[in-house]
């Protein structure tokens, strides 16, 4: 789960690292009245979940608070790579003397938290490092024994960080550890960290993800979630525990588990179909969430066929056959659904869709033939 | 011979009394599979599909020699579980559970360091040697005793794989979903090398998903280390970028982890790739009458 | 650093183990006005940093206020195995169904913290280990991962808890050990751990040991030392940072490391002398800190010669010897010392001494031969 | 060849800069060892007995090579020092400073478990193999160069005896103190099995006292494992019990730990054991004589 930057930074405070004063506004009159509270000179960022915001013309800054709602009207409403702005943080001004880049990851092969830094901040890091790879510090931490003082120690002086700043910069790296791992996080990223001319460190960006699978035991961090963002259909997904995501084509896709489904769309792809989503019903799905599931493909308005591949082995063919007629039922949808089912209990399962089969559902033997049906039926297809 | 779980095999089941191990216990005694014990504290002294129960790993394994275990209890009490299993010398662990919080695996697979044991899993659907143990919930129905070793991230996938190998009667070794969340306790490298070194397999089926770069890294290995012939299905070319896709692990976080990549990857090692399911059963064919 | 009882409860509450109510008490009107307070039946405890009380008769139960006085009377001022009792715990009662058994502690061999637990509380652990050891579960933590649930579970199922006690006792295992680790205790033992009719779970004894080497993170531990229990003597190595234990012989001794104290202790008790004491001044001991360890070495009114042996390593020959002399000079100390000094300067160690060898000192090339000799001048000389 | 520090050894001094640290650097340097850097963070840059200071463990490995290292730095800080050597894989580590937490130790002890490296002390005197490296705050000058190994774990004691040695011209191949903390990083029996396997080495003096239980396990070890003749000595006969004696380690804490049951131990193992310091001395003189 991604956070905004102002929530991101709303948790690095909580953890004792120092940001800008900063108001959150939904409107450009809201915009000119955090200004205003503010004073001074004043950023205003857009809030969106993806990246490149800056090019995109997601941050002004402006001098006076009388240009803020001019600012803000602009940024409002804007599209950044999909995403719609409907907030912005209003943030104050600051003498910055330098931009660093800190962050904190899971690294998958090492099994471990991974610390990046480097001192030229402020830029994609990824740039960072195809220019300038040796101003990146990379240390490894143990994750028994925690982030060691002298692992601090080294990220300073390899950096060669000096007074104040190499003091700030050790303070906040403690301070993030402690973020990262009380807060189950995959990933936090400050870029940048400054230095005030006054000698402070301040984090000026924040992007922070939640483990997922963390948040039973953080719930105030999973009601930051910000449903609304979301496709209706990704939000109805999530609300249900199925993972979903929208694409553009015709022929929706659902099955179990997530290498299934992936297989599922790259054959509907390479049969000359277009698959217009991906929705793994995960494990163990009962006749209640595949009916849910099958609604969510379907309300999508492009579908023009379902693709339903089950194979089973947690989930149980004669569950997904009830949870199929239970859906068909329900939602009347009447759509061409193309159904192929396998593995534990799929003779059952076969067996109960044998006998209340309606027309619309085609049954197929194999994946292979499954896609290609699916294909032809969205082809041929309208709505 | 197998690899993991084989005749020898004494399993235990923890959190046998939950819905979904109760169930899978059943069918893995169906199966031929010697489940030994259950362990739900507890719930000691009660049976659950003929298998008895006990409250600790210690108690089960003293009183009925269990040495490998597989673990269905909520993904918040898993890493407990695991180290459980570990402290008490279980040799092979498999968490079926999905949702065990990542930096919990961070801490257990540092542990594992210290201990002779794998750990397969969590999110995975845990290991089948046909004919001769179950300690997964896989669909025993589609296997077949034989001799190629299939190693996956994925679950569902794999059934799909090995059912075709299985309806074109190329018989299995064993099959091992190693799961595909960020942290899991064994990677392909480890089980191509247990494949490499069981005589009974000839042949490796190695499947694959976007996110990570555990398949790059099997395809050097395999270029440099296998004299056994392996062939690849990598899942995921038409998954959009940054978007997750399931699998909290399978997050195309860079270029380096598209499918595009790691297909590349897998040509560069001279592996044999397939682009469906289907084709990986008529490329082990193949393979196998090759080597004959 | 051993705590008192009193102490040792005030510590597991912090850390919300529940125990009786309690107040210390100084006198006997003192311990009426705290019996008073509690109201009931109260039970006098001796406060004495050794075990044995019980049987020397220092705790007693009294069912009204009147009988506080005279009970504490006798208490008070009571000498337990060398231990003057100067303050009783006035404690209100309880309805107890169980006494159990439950202690932290650092193992040596194995390197951890070891868990032990008994159904048989309220007598000497060693007792049961050697009449039921079936009834002690041992339990090892990696200190690293700290105490895991499982564990909890498996101590409380082994020792066949259930219930109410099962639950409370497991809580009382999860605290304690956050009290042991971050205390930095090398022991914390509650023995009676009492289950009450209503269902709770009591400590009603608390025994803790404060690793000394960590009291610089342990500000308010430090402070709790009671220096006044202490012989002056010990009182003041203490406060000067010298280990000092006293004995019942005539041979004042003192030396730099414990190996090689003991080892001097050894070797006057087999030339039949009598070690009035162990003093070790430690590693690096500078001239004031020898001066100061003759001097309370020497204000042992036994002692009738002091064996001064030392081998530098850390601790320079020029230092002790300049130490010595000081110490000569300002304490006018007119026992016979005798000196064995080598290694580490050694040499212009015996120089210093040389020149300005006062009539009291001898010094002799080897310790059997010092030892032989202070042991000789003790047995010739009065005090 | 020796045990743990010789010829070969590139040794780092944690802690250079404090008043021990450089005292006793400059004694490791007349003493003929390759002492080839120092550490002490903010002071990288500096010279300290014309040892080049450094503000890392890695930086300082990276730049001159070494390989083992002596610890100085005021205990609070000495578990991050231990822990700093070893992940820049320091083979031997030797912690000087006294007043370590017996937590911190602990915590060390059980990472040192995934670590191929030798953690002595801390609170002990250090390692010095005469004539070949002195990674210790032993004085040199009591030492020869020979085939005696000594293990100890007290410091003034083992001087002490090392001296009586020399004295008899009974040279040393390497001397080892241990340490008397409650946890320490080696034990009596790894260093005697260095010493069994070291060709240099012939007789061996183990120098124990009072606490714990590593004389009695270490003379079952002789017993059953080692080839080369062992003399004991055993220091606290006069200690009372319950007393702490200097050593927090040396804490008589039960009938099993008092000097007597160490005696005992090491007689039913066949080991010889001198009564005091001198005897030790000619004990190996006498079992020298035998060997020839």
């Amino acid at each position: 789960m991604d956070l905004y930057e102002y929530q991101g930074k709303e948790l690095l405070r909580q953890f004792d690292i120092e940001t800008l004063e900063g108001i959150v506004a939904a409107s450009p009159e809201e915009a000119r009245a955090a200004a205003e509270q503010l004073g001074g000179p004043v950023a205003i960022k857009a809030q969106v979940l993806t990246g490149g915001r800056g090019k995109a013309g997601g941050i002004k800054v402006v001098q006076e608070p009388e240009d803020v709602e001019e600012a803000a009207r602009q940024i409002l409403g804007m599209e950044i790579r999909d995403h719609t702005v409907r907030q912005v943080l209003i943030e104050a001004g600051a003498e910055i003397s330098s931009e660093m880049y800190l962050s904190i990851l899971v690294d998958r092969a090492e099994k471990k938290p991974l610390i990046l830094f480097s001192t030229e901040g402020g830029v994609d890091i990824e740039e960072v490092a195809e220019t300038n790879p040796e101003s990146i510090v990379r240390i490894y931490i143990d994750p028994l024994l925690g982030l060691l003082p002298y692992q601090v120690r080294e990220l300073v002086f390899d950096a060669g960080l000096e007074g104040d700043v190499a003091k700030g910069v050790g303070q906040v790296l403690n301070n993030l550890y402690r973020a990262f791992t009380e807060s189950d996080a995959s990933l936090v990223e400050i870029n940048p960290l400054v230095a005030t001319e006054d000698g402070r460190v301040l984090a000026l960006d924040a992007k922070v993800t939640i483990d997922n699978s963390s948040l039973f035991r953080h719930s105030d961090i999973g009601e930051m979630h910000d449903v609304e963002a979301a496709d209706p259909g990704e939000q109805r997904a999530q609300e249900a525990g199925l993972q979903y995501v929208k694409l553009d084509g015709d022929v929706g896709i659902l099955g179990n588990g997530a290498g299934l489904v992936m297989s599922t769309l790259d054959v509907v792809a390479q049969a000359g179909g277009d698959p217009a989503n991906f929705l793994d019903v995960g494990g163990g799905a009962d006749a209640e969430k595949i009916s849910e599931a099958l609604d969510i493909v379907a309300s999508n308005q492009q579908v023009k066929s379902v693709l339903f591949n089950i194979f089973g082995g947690i989930t149980r063919g004669d569950e997904v056959a009830r949870g199929l007629l239970s859906a068909l039922e329900q939602s009347e949808i009447d759509l061409p659904i193309v159904v192929r089912l396998d593995g534990t209990n799929a003779e059952e399962g076969r067996e109960i869709l044998a006998e209340n089969t309606p027309e619309n559902v085609h049954t197929e033997e194999t994946m292979l033939d499954a896609a290609r049906k699916a294909v032809e039926l969205a082809q041929n297809g309208s709505r | 011979m197998a690899i993991l779980v084989d005749n020898e095999t004494r399993l235990v089941v923890q959190g046998i009394t939950g819905r979904e191990g109760r169930f899978h216990t059943g069918r893995m005694v169906e199966s031929g599979t010697n489940v030994v014990a259950g362990v739900t504290p507890g719930k000691g002294g009660q049976e659950y599909e003929s298998v008895p129960v006990f409250n600790t790993m210690e108690e089960a394994i003293e009183e009925t020699g269990a040495n490998a275990s597989v673990i269905f209890v909520p993904a918040a009490f898993c890493a407990d579980a695991i180290f459980e299993s570990l402290d008490f010398d279980i040799s092979t662990v498999c968490c079926i559970t999905e949702g065990v919080p990542v930096h919990d695996m961070m801490k257990v697979a540092t542990y594992l360091r210290v201990k002779d044991a794998t750990l397969i899993g969590p999110n995975c659907p845990g290991v089948l040697s046909p004919g001769k143990a179950n300690a997964s919930i896989m669909p025993n129905s589609i296997f077949t005793p034989g001799n190629v070793g299939v190693v996956s991230r994925s679950g569902t996938l794999t059934y799909q794989i090995v059912n075709e190998l299985t309806q074109r009667d190329i018989g299995q070794s064993t099959a091992v979903g190693i799961g595909g969340d960020p942290i899991i306790g064994t990677d392909f490298i480890e089980i191509l090398q247990q494949f490499e070194a069981d005589p009974e397999t000839e042949c490796v089926v190695m499947i694959g998903e976007i996110g990570g770069n555990a398949e790059q890294n099997a395809a050097e290995y395999v270029q440099s280390e296998m004299t056994k012939p392996v062939v690849a299905y990598i899942a995921g070319f038409t998954a959009p970028e940054g978007k997750t896709m399931g699998h909290a692990g399978a997050i195309v976080s860079g270029g380096d982890s598209t499918a595009e990549a790691k297909s590349e990857a897998l040509q560069r090692a001279g592996i044999r790739a397939a682009t469906n399911p289907s084709e990986v059963a008529e490329l082990v064919a193949e393979t196998l009458d090759e080597g004959s």
